[in-house]
Formats: structure tokens, C-alpha cells, sequence
């Protein structure tokens, strides 16, 4: 256990002893609160600057440059405008609404960190059933954006709140159900646990994480398109569609109010991608024996960039799905595809007691195809009966 | 002493939602404050270390339950406050009695309980794993019984909203 | 708000079902400038949808016949600003006639690639901006515009100006091409189709893409030969109609290209035609470029000032990549247009845009309203 | 295979993305206040008037025609004739404008001006940081800003103003020829009116 693997602990620790005995617990949670709030503030800073330069790139342009070496300030030009703009409620708005909705989103978002283990010791509080934590106060924040599209009194805003709620109970459905495998085969609701179950070396070699099996995959590809989903990014962008109602529940928000939203958002998004590293990707743990000697920490954060990566590079490239297709997906597609990712995972259990050596390929070409059947088949029934393939005719 | 402070906060909250929920005129506001005393009520079960009974009241009340009400409330276009109306519907009456007899209950329920002759021990430590263990070997069938009956409502509402779509296309053509 | 108590007549006749009505624009994004469709939903059904324009209008008309006929050129370049020199073309081709103008076979040659050109640039900013409104972040937009860069180029090397060209006139066209733009020309034409292929791999088999425009806006083809419909969209529908093979105006009679022809009329269709317009484009350009001949640009009987025609009408149009565009002058002899009308595409084929959303949510009315094709300065001229 | 087209599109995508990196033809950016394209000769953005020799004032090859005031579509020029004549580079007499203003903002660019000029006294210029803080005058060109030399137009657009240069010089030669083939036989009249001046008066 190295001593930079624990960096953050022992300086964390050493911080919290110059405080008196009796407040020394306070003191290392204000400690581990400022943490966490600093640094995801700061990764919400550069994610911004990083998505406008990826997608610039992906477009074929330079993205922000100017402010800065590389453009390194522009989040900071950002914040500063977004400060220092006026602050515009409408004239029938609901005011206390209209005022708490950015706060009662951000706050519980905030407080899913809490339970993520972002490095060997570093999880804030370890509850028994953290994922629940994570689940339940991520609940709040469909309160929130109610609160903001209603208190707003536009009609885009109301129409973009209806659907971010629909939207988002719809994804919680199969958010909440492609993990349960990971809890089931972990036998825990602890996300410490969960990642101490994936800190073994198959073969001697490859880290034991869950996605290396076909039910993790499978349960990873289904959580990401839910997070996805969740967080209201392309191409589930359906409560901002700016095509289509301007803003969605954002569009009367202005200045300071609107960058929390923003923040929010992201950081929603972070909380998501933590919970994919956590849940899917071994955590903190590395990704092959021998490479053990970088701290803990640092691979949290490359698959954790990874995932953002993703979410970013899906944004770059996909248009966005109409309301009724967003939620037939959720329903008829994610849905029935999670639960058969249970029995996946199911199959994956009890084909792993099988006593015959050498059985490892088998297993997993069974459990896949167990999966990427219904797969096909649910895609094809959600697209319905396929019409007879286009034929452009020309004339002369 | 932090705890008894604590206590009080939540559940000065939860009451205050509660009575807020009761006593507001418009509608979106009294679900919001409703939404507000689950929360002080979820609060006050994770103040008591029951985790997994504070997160599940967070997870379905204000995740599931508030955001049902809200949604009826936009569906239904309820938000409008007709100016001069008293809060109280006519038949405000009937409510005493109703309420009156639901305390009755509880108390008379409170009382019989065995639980308050117990002392109250300091340790009662309920982990999500013995609470998973006890619905999977003692309470199993109750269970699959709740499971069984919630698939069925789930499809029932997928029959549902399966036939809506090819209504409408009847109507459009 | 969402208010009033009473249920209008529209509400009744949908079931007694409250609606939300929304004014979409003028200021909104995805109205290609300043159009406003005033949408009736019932949840995110539209059920009644009145286009509302005017808002650019720029008088176009009425100051064109106060100007001689040199003068309103330039201002057809702003008709529609993304294909500034088919419409230059169309109101030159429309005064030749009426004046009994010819152009010589070069400045024709050079006509038929300007227009070819125009129409790869209008067609992929179409698709660009299609994409745009189905939510996709700019990127088909921004990859389009980088090929369109290319042939702004060649535009404002021989034109002087990348958007509003103002380059043809009566009896020919304003000056020579410059040494070297032929080849710049063939090598544009000639990296076109890779273009095409990454702009297709990237949309034409996306799972969302298909979902978002199969099916969405089916105009059938009696409805869109009664309404008037032209140009590609009508094209979508299966109709075979295009100006070039019917007119064989200029000398488009001398190349070898097909007309490709949808079958459903919806929305990937008129996103499909238009891939396949370019494609049939780029056979054009080659050839053009190919057989290009030397020669005067200029009729000799042209004169660029004090044009007087003789007392008469004119009505001369061309496949513009929107539609039809034509121009109808009608002259008394004197040194501007006694009366000047434009048959623009973007308004006509904008008629029908009621018939195509009922039904649809709002998002598809979205994503028709951007397969339509309009470009504001044409519909409010 | 549900989803196959997601994934080409991705994978297009990361090929820009890889491209833009190292292929110029994905980066097209020109970042403009550093680097700027090369001029193009055929460029035009606003009018400007052409003089000859060191001094505006009495190089300007405007004759206050006024047919470019007629001739723009948008009626942005407007000229003031000056009475007294001057004579031109082959000595005839001919008026020149006293005023000659065009309002930069409401001209469109579009060239015509100068291709009805018959004096090629008006070139379209290649200048577009142009925006300025006077609302009122700031946009507004008189003589003064709009006369440049003829070594800026020929900086501009060479093809075309060597061009005319030859040609003037041309026409300067004949001149200089007939007036020495005239001297050589005596002429009685000295002064002939030059054509231009009933074009202006008319």
C-alpha cells in the first residue's frame, strides 16, 4: 500500500488531527465534503471546456481556444459571465419555486458522491445499502425539474418538465434493474463490497470486474444508455430539445440559477459515470496484475474520463429520439432486456459451479447468447414490422 | 443532545409539511410540501439507523409517490387557484370523525404493541443484509406473492398503453 | 400559461381533450430563420398548425420593378441566400427572354456548373441542417459546411463573393473564369463523393436517424402534384418532374444524368433524393467541366445598361435545388419592369406543411418543417 | 444487427476527431485574427475611387458622371458635381465630383457601379474590418477615405488593372500622336468640348 495511493487519506487525516478531539469526526466529514465538492467542481469545469473541444474536434473544428492557453480559461470566463448576468424571473413565475428548483436539484446530486469509493479508503460514509442512497436521493432531482418547469409558467417549460419526468421514471426503471445483477452476484448493497469483489485475478492475470463477463457487459452497455437517459444527454436531450421547445424547463432560467442547472446536470453525470466505474468496471481496482503500483485513485479517474469520453463522443454523433420512441425504448426494449440480464447473470452463477475444467468459453458463448438473442429480437420488435427495403428508382 | 436536535428538525419538518400539504391553496405547492414531509419522514427512519426503511420511504415517496401526484396535478391542469374559495370543502366535517377514529386506531395499536413493554435496547442494528435475508428464507412467499402481483399490474398497464397508439391511428386516418 | 377555462372549438373537436397552444417563433432556433408556426397540441400531437410568415419580408418585389433590370440581380442573390446563382440564373434567363438574348455556349457551360455546384451546397446544408433539427450537435451541419468552404471558394475566386454571387447577366455572364479554376473545379467535384460516403455512413443507416424520418411527413404524390410541390420534395413522393429533363434549359439536354425518384414521400426519402440528386450532380459537373469550350461569355448584342425590351411578358424557370424557381417579368418598354413576380419554391412547397404534421408530435413537425427545405428570404422575398 | 448503424456513425465520428489532428482537410479553420487566407483577386467587398499620380485631389479619374448613382441598386452613392473642370490623363477637359459620398452600410457589395463606370474611376476594394463606434458618420464615405491610388488597385486586382493601364496608356499615345500629327498642321480650334461633358449634363 503505497504511500501515493494513500495520499489524500494520510493528508486527510493529518488535516482532521489539528482539530480538538471531540470534533475531529465533523472535522474529517467538512474535510471529505470540501473534497469532493472541489474536485468534481473543477472536473465540471474542465468537462465543459473538454466536451466543447472534443466536439469541436469530432466536427472538424478547434472548439474554444482563446480564452487562455488552449482555451484552459474559458470555464472561467464561463462562470464569470454566468455570474455576473442579470437575473430575470418572469413576471408570473412562481418565485420561491422558481428560486428553490436549482437548489433542490443540486443538493441531493451533491450528496450521491458520498457513498462512490473513489480510491482505496476513499469513500466518504460506507452505508449497508449505499446504491440505495444513491438511488433514493437521486430520485429527488425529478422533483426539482417538476418545480422548475412548473414554477416557470411557460409552456415550454411545462412541456419540457413533462417530459424529463416521464422520461427519467422511465430510465430509472432500467437504471435500477441492470445493476441489481452486480448486487445479486456481489451479495451486497455496499458499493465498497462491490468493489472488493471485483479486486481478484481471473487466470492470474485479468481483473475479475464485472464487465469482463457477459452479464456485466451487457449490464453496462444497459446502464450507460440509462444514465444516459437520466442526466437528459444527447441523444435522450429530450427536456432541453432545443429544436423543439427552446429549453425545455431550463428556458426561463437565467444567470447564476441557469449555471446551477447546468452544473447539476453534469454532475449528475459524474455521479453516474462513478457509479458505472464502481459498479462495472472493478472501481478503483487495475485493470491487469502488475500494474497495481499506480495508485488507486488515478484508475478511478481514467475509467471515470473514459466513460465521460463516451458520453461526449455519443453527443457528438447522435441525433435525438422522439418522446415516444424515447420511452417505447425504455419500456419494451430496456426494460425487458434488463430482466434478462438477471438471468444471465443467473446462468453466469450457476454455470460457474460446473466441474469440468476448460468450461470458461462455453460458459460465456452460452451466457452472451443468452442475451444477444433476445437482444435481436427485442430491437426487431420494437422497430415493428420491418417495410420492404427502400428501392430509389431514377428516370432519365 | 445533537440527536434530540435532530430529531426536532425533522420532525418539526415533516409536520410542518404535513400541515403546509393541508392547509395551501394551490395544489402543485400542497404536493411539493407533501413531498417535503416524506422527506422529514425518511429522515427521521435513517435518524433511528433504520437505513434501508429511511432509504426506501426516500426512494418511492418522494421519488415515486410525490412525483406520481405532481405528474396528476400537470396531467389534469389542476394548478388553477379559484380566488376567494375557501381551502375547506363543504363536507370538511366529515373529515373529524374519519380522522378522529384513524388516531384511535393508531393509539389503541401503540398501546397493545408488545414492542413498548421491551426495553428499548441500544443496539438494535438492522443491516440491509438481515432485512434481505428474512424477506428471502422466512418471508419468501409473501414476497413472490407481492412480486408476482406487481408484474401482473405492470403488464396489465403495458396492455394499456399498448392499445393507445393504434387508436390514435385510427382516429388520424 | 396554460389557462383558459372555457374549451375552444378546436378542443371540442378533438374529444373535449384540453390543448396547449404554442407560438413556435419567430425567434425560434429551429425555424431556419424568422418563421413562426403556431402550433395546436393535444399532449404533443399537433392537431392544427398555421404557418405564419412575412416577417422578412424585404419588398423585393416592388423595388425590383423600380430598379432597371441590371439592378435587381444583386437582390435575387439575397432571395435565397444559400443558392445565390441559380437565382441569378433564373431572372437572367427570364429578361433573355424576354429580350430575345442568347448566351454563348461557354457562359451556358459555365451556368450549368455554377447551378451544379450550388446545388451540392444547398443539398448537404440541407441535410446538415435537417440533422440540426433532429437535435444531432452541429456535426453533419459543420462536416457539410466544411465541404460547401470548398466550393464557396471557387465561387468567390471566379465571383468575387462567396454567398452573393451576383454573377450572371443578360446574354452571358459578368467575366471569365480565371486561369487555374477549372481544375480547382474538377478536383472539388472530384473529393465530392468521398464526402458523400462519410456523410452517409455517418446518418443514412443510423437506427435514430431512421426511427426520427421513416414514415414521418408521408406526402403522397396526388397531394403534392395538386399543392404544387417541386424540386426534390416533390421528387420524394415519386412523381417525375424535374425541370432540367423537361425544359433541357441551357445545355442540360448534352449531359447524361437520372432523376432519382423516391417511393414513400416521407421524410428519409426527401433526405435520401437529395444524396442522390448530388451524386447525379457530381455526373453533371464532371461532364460540364469536361466539354467546356472556349469562347465569348457575353452575348454581342447584350448591353448592360439602359436594357429597354420590347413591350412584352416573360416566365422562364429552372430546376432551383429548392423547386421550380421562376421569374415572370413583364416589361412596357421602358428601363424597368412594368411587373416582376417570382415563383419561389421554399413558399410553395411551405403550403402544405399543415397537411404533413397533423398527426405528428411536435418534434416531427420539427424535423418536416427541415426536410421541407425553406430558406426564409425566398418564402418572405 | 440492432444498432449497427450507431456504432458506423461512431466510428466516423472518432475518425474526424482522429483526423482533425493530423489531416488538414478536417481542419479547415483559418484562425482569423493571426492567420488570414491569401487575398483573392477577384474579391470585392465595398467601392472605392481610383486616382493617378501623387495627389487625390487631382488624379481622381471620376468625371461626377452620375451614372453609378443612377446605376446602384440600393442608391447608396451620392455626388455633387464640381464645375470646374480639370483636365484628365489625355488633357480633356472634364468635371469632377465635389462630393462623392457612398454609405459603406447600406451598400451591398455588389459591383455594379463599377462595371457601368466608363472611366474605370470606381474598383471594388478588398477592406472588411470596417466596423466602427459612430453610429451616424462612422459609415458614411466621402472622397477622402474612398480615393486610393492606382498602385492599391493594382495591389488588388493586377490582371485587371494592368489591364486598363495599358489601355490608357494606349489611348494616352494616340492622343499624344493625333496632337502631334495636328500641331504639325495647324488647327484653328484648340479647345474641343470632350464627350463626356454632355453625358454629365444630360
Amino acid at each position: 500500500m503505497s504511500r501515493l495511493d494513500q495520499i489524500f487519506v494520510l493528508t486527510g487525516h493529518w488535516l482532521a488531527g489539528w482539530a480538538p478531539a471531540a470534533l475531529r469526526p465533523l472535522a474529517s466529514a467538512v474535510l471529505a465534503i470540501a473534497c469532493i465538492m472541489a474536485v468534481f467542481a473543477t472536473c465540471f469545469a474542465l468537462t465543459t471546456l473538454a466536451e466543447r473541444k472534443l466536439l469541436g474536434r469530432m466536427q472538424n473544428r478547434f472548439g474554444p481556444n482563446r480564452v487562455g492557453p488552449c482555451g484552459l480559461f474559458q470555464p472561467v470566463a464561463d462562470g464569470v459571465k454566468m455570474l455576473i448576468k442579470e437575473d430575470i424571473v418572469p413576471f408570473s413565475a412562481d418565485k420561491t419555486l422558481h428560486f428553490l428548483a436549482p437548489i433542490v436539484l443540486t443538493v441531493p446530486i451533491w450528496l450521491a458522491f458520498a457513498v462512490l469509493p473513489f480510491g482505496r479508503n476513499m469513500t466518504a460514509i460506507d452505508l449497508d445499502g449505499g446504491i440505495l442512497f444513491f438511488f433514493a436521493i437521486g430520485s429527488a432531482s425529478e422533483l426539482a425539474v417538476f418545480m422548475a418547469g412548473w414554477s416557470s409558467q411557460n409552456k415550454y417549460s411545462v412541456v419540457g418538465a413533462m417530459r424529463a419526468i416521464a422520461q427519467m421514471i422511465s430510465y430509472e426503471v432500467p437504471l435500477v434493474l441492470s445493476t441489481v445483477p452486480v448486487l445479486m452476484l456481489a451479495g451486497s448493497l455496499s458499493l465498497n463490497d462491490i468493489v472488493a469483489a471485483q479486486g481478484t485475478y481471473a487466470f492470474g492475470w485479468l481483473a475479475r470486474w464485472n464487465v469482463f463477463t457477459p452479464w456485466g457487459l451487457a449490464g453496462l452497455f444497459l446502464f450507460l444508455i440509462a444514465a444516459t437517459a437520466e442526466s437528459n444527454r444527447s441523444p435522450f436531450d429530450l427536456p432541453e430539445g432545443e429544436s423543439e421547445i427552446i429549453a425545455g424547463y431550463l428556458t426561463e432560467y437565467s444567470g447564476f440559477k441557469y449555471a446551477l442547472f447546468f452544473l447539476g446536470e453534469y454532475v449528475g453525470l459524474f455521479a453516474g459515470a462513478g457509479l458505472g466505474v464502481t459498479l462495472f468496471l472493478g472501481g478503483w481496482h487495475a485493470p491487469v496484475k502488475g500494474l497495481e503500483w499506480a495508485p488507486s485513485w488515478l484508475w478511478f479517474g481514467v475509467k471515470f474520463a473514459a466513460l465521460i469520453f463516451l458520453f461526449i463522443w455519443a453527443r457528438a454523433t447522435l441525433p435525438r429520439l422522439r418522446l415516444d420512441q424515447l420511452l417505447n425504448f425504455a419500456w419494451r426494449f430496456m426494460v425487458p432486456l434488463s430482466l434478462v440480464n438477471l438471468l444471465v447473470a443467473a446462468a453466469w452463477y450457476w454455470t460457474g459451479a460446473w466441474p469440468f475444467g476448460g468450461a470458461a468459453p462455453i460458459r460465456w458463448v452460452l451466457c452472451a447468447g443468452l442475451f444477444i438473442f433476445p437482444y435481436h429480437w427485442l430491437g426487431r420488435a420494437l422497430r415493428g414490422p420491418l417495410p420492404p427495403p427502400r428501392k430509389y428508382s431514377y428516370a432519365e | 443532545m445533537l440527536n434530540e436536535i435532530i430529531f426536532l428538525l425533522c420532525a418539526s419538518l415533516t409536520l410542518a409539511g404535513a400541515v403546509a400539504a393541508m392547509m395551501l391553496r394551490n395544489l402543485v405547492h400542497c404536493a411539493l410540501c407533501a413531498a417535503g414531509a416524506f422527506a422529514g419522514l425518511a429522515a427521521l427512519y435513517l435518524q433511528l439507523d433504520a437505513q434501508f426503511v429511511g432509504l426506501a420511504q426516500l426512494l418511492i415517496y418522494v421519488g415515486a409517490i410525490a412525483i406520481l401526484i405532481v405528474f396528476t396535478i400537470m396531467l389534469t391542469r389542476g394548478d388553477e387557484v379559484r380566488p376567494g374559495a375557501s381551502i375547506a370543502s363543504p363536507l370538511w366535517w366529515v373529515g373529524l370523525p374519519v380522522g378522529a377514529l384513524v388516531l384511535a386506531c393508531l393509539v389503541g395499536a401503540i398501546m397493545a404493541s408488545p414492542s413498548l413493554l421491551r426495553l428499548p435496547a441500544g443496539a438494535v442494528h438492522a443491516p440491509v443484509r438481515k432485512i434481505g435475508e428474512a424477506l428471502m428464507n422466512r418471508y419468501v412467499m409473501p414476497l413472490q406473492a407481492v412480486g408476482l402481483l406487481l408484474t401482473a399490474a405492470l403488464l396489465g398497464a403495458v396492455a394499456i398503453g399498448l392499445r393507445e397508439p393504434r387508436d390514435a391511428e385510427s382516429k388520424t386516418q | 400559461m396554460m389557462a383558459s377555462h372555457s374549451l375552444t372549438a378546436a378542443e371540442e373537436a378533438a374529444g373535449g381533450q384540453q390543448l396547449l397552444e404554442v407560438s413556435m417563433g419567430p425567434q425560434h432556433p429551429s425555424t431556419h430563420g424568422v418563421f413562426r408556426m403556431d402550433v395546436t397540441l393535444d399532449g404533443e400531437t399537433v392537431v392544427r398548425l398555421k404557418p405564419v410568415f412575412g416577417y422578412l419580408h424585404r419588398n423585393h418585389e416592388k423595388i425590383a420593378e423600380k430598379c432597371s433590370y441590371l439592378g435587381s440581380i444583386p437582390y435575387t442573390d439575397r432571395l435565397d441566400y444559400i443558392c445565390s446563382l441559380t437565382n441569378n440564373w433564373a431572372y437572367a434567363l427570364t429578361v433573355e427572354k424576354l429580350a430575345g438574348l442568347a448566351a454563348p455556349e461557354r457562359a451556358e457551360y459555365i451556368r450549368v456548373i455554377l447551378a451544379e455546384l450550388t446545388r451540392l451546397i444547398n443539398h448537404s446544408c440541407l441535410a446538415g441542417f435537417l440533422l440540426q433539427d433532429m437535435g444531432a450537435a452541429g456535426t453533419p451541419l459543420m462536416y457539410a459546411f466544411r465541404e460547401r468552404e470548398k466550393i464557396l471558394d471557387l465561387f468567390e475566386s471566379l465571383t468575387g463573393a462567396r454567398m452573393m454571387c451576383d454573377y450572371m447577366r443578360f446574354g452571358g455572364c459578368r467575366c471569365d473564369l480565371p486561369p487555374g479554376w477549372i481544375e480547382q473545379a474538377r478536383s472539388v467535384a472530384a473529393h465530392y463523393p468521398a464526402f458523400l460516403d462519410e456523410f452517409e455512413a455517418l446518418l443514412t443507416d443510423n437506427e435514430i436517424v431512421r426511427a426520427r424520418t421513416e414514415g414521418v411527413g408521408v406526402l403522397g404524390a396526388q397531394l403534392a402534384v395538386n399543392a404544387g410541390i417541386t424540386g426534390p420534395m416533390l421528387r420524394a413522393s415519386g412523381v417525375n418532374y424535374d425541370i432540367r429533363k423537361v425544359d433541357k434549359y441551357g445545355v442540360y439536354g448534352r449531359f447524361d444524368f437520372r432523376v432519382p425518384l423516391g417511393e414513400r414521400g416521407d421524410t428519409f426519402d426527401r433526405y435520401m433524393i437529395r444524396i442522390l440528386e448530388m451524386r447525379e450532380s457530381l455526373k453533371i459537373l464532371q461532364q460540364a467541366l469536361r466539354d467546356i469550350p472556349e469562347g465569348p461569355i457575353m452575348d454581342p448584342k447584350a448591353r448592360l445598361r439602359n436594357l429597354r425590351p420590347k413591350p412584352g411578358e416573360a416566365y422562364a424557370r429552372i430546376e432551383g435545388p429548392k423547386g421550380e424557381l421562376g421569374f415572370y417579368v413583364i416589361s412596357d418598354g421602358g428601363s424597368n419592369p412594368y411587373r416582376y413576380r417570382i415563383r419561389p419554391p421554399s413558399l410553395i412547397n411551405l403550403t402544405i406543411l399543415e397537411d404533413l404534421c397533423l398527426g405528428q408530435t411536435i418534434a416531427d413537425a420539427v424535423v418536416i418543417l427541415g426536410s421541407v427545405d425553406i430558406v426564409l428570404g425566398e418564402v418572405d422575398r | 444487427m440492432n444498432g449497427a448503424g450507431i456504432i458506423k456513425g461512431m466510428i466516423e465520428t472518432a475518425r474526424n476527431l482522429a483526423g482533425s489532428y493530423h489531416d488538414k482537410e478536417r481542419l479547415t479553420t483559418v484562425q482569423y485574427p493571426e492567420e488570414t487566407l491569401p487575398p483573392v483577386e477577384n474579391a470585392r467587398t465595398i467601392p472605392f475611387l481610383v486616382y493617378d499620380g501623387g495627389d487625390a485631389a487631382a488624379g481622381l479619374r471620376c468625371t461626377a458622371c452620375t451614372i453609378c448613382e443612377k446605376e446602384c441598386p440600393p442608391q447608396c452613392i451620392y455626388i455633387v458635381k464640381d464645375m470646374a473642370k480639370k483636365p484628365d490623363y489625355l488633357g480633356k477637359m472634364q468635371l469632377h465630383p465635389k462630393v462623392f459620398d457612398i454609405d459603406i452600410a447600406v451598400c451591398m457589395s455588389c459591383g455594379i457601379c463599377v462595371e457601368v463606370c466608363p472611366f474605370d474611376a470606381i474598383k471594388m476594394d478588398q477592406v472588411f474590418e470596417l466596423s466602427t463606434d459612430d453610429r451616424f458618420g462612422g459609415l458614411l464615405w466621402g472622397i477622402k477615405q474612398l480615393a486610393k491610388p492606382n498602385e492599391y488597385f493594382q495591389k488588388l486586382h493586377r490582371t485587371e488593372a494592368s489591364e486598363i493601364d495599358a489601355r490608357r496608356e494606349q489611348d494616352r499615345r494616340k492622343t499624344q500622336a493625333a496632337a502631334a500629327a495636328k500641331a504639325a498642321v495647324p488647327a484653328p480650334a484648340a479647345n474641343l468640348p470632350p464627350p463626356a461633358n454632355k453625358g454629365a449634363a444630360a
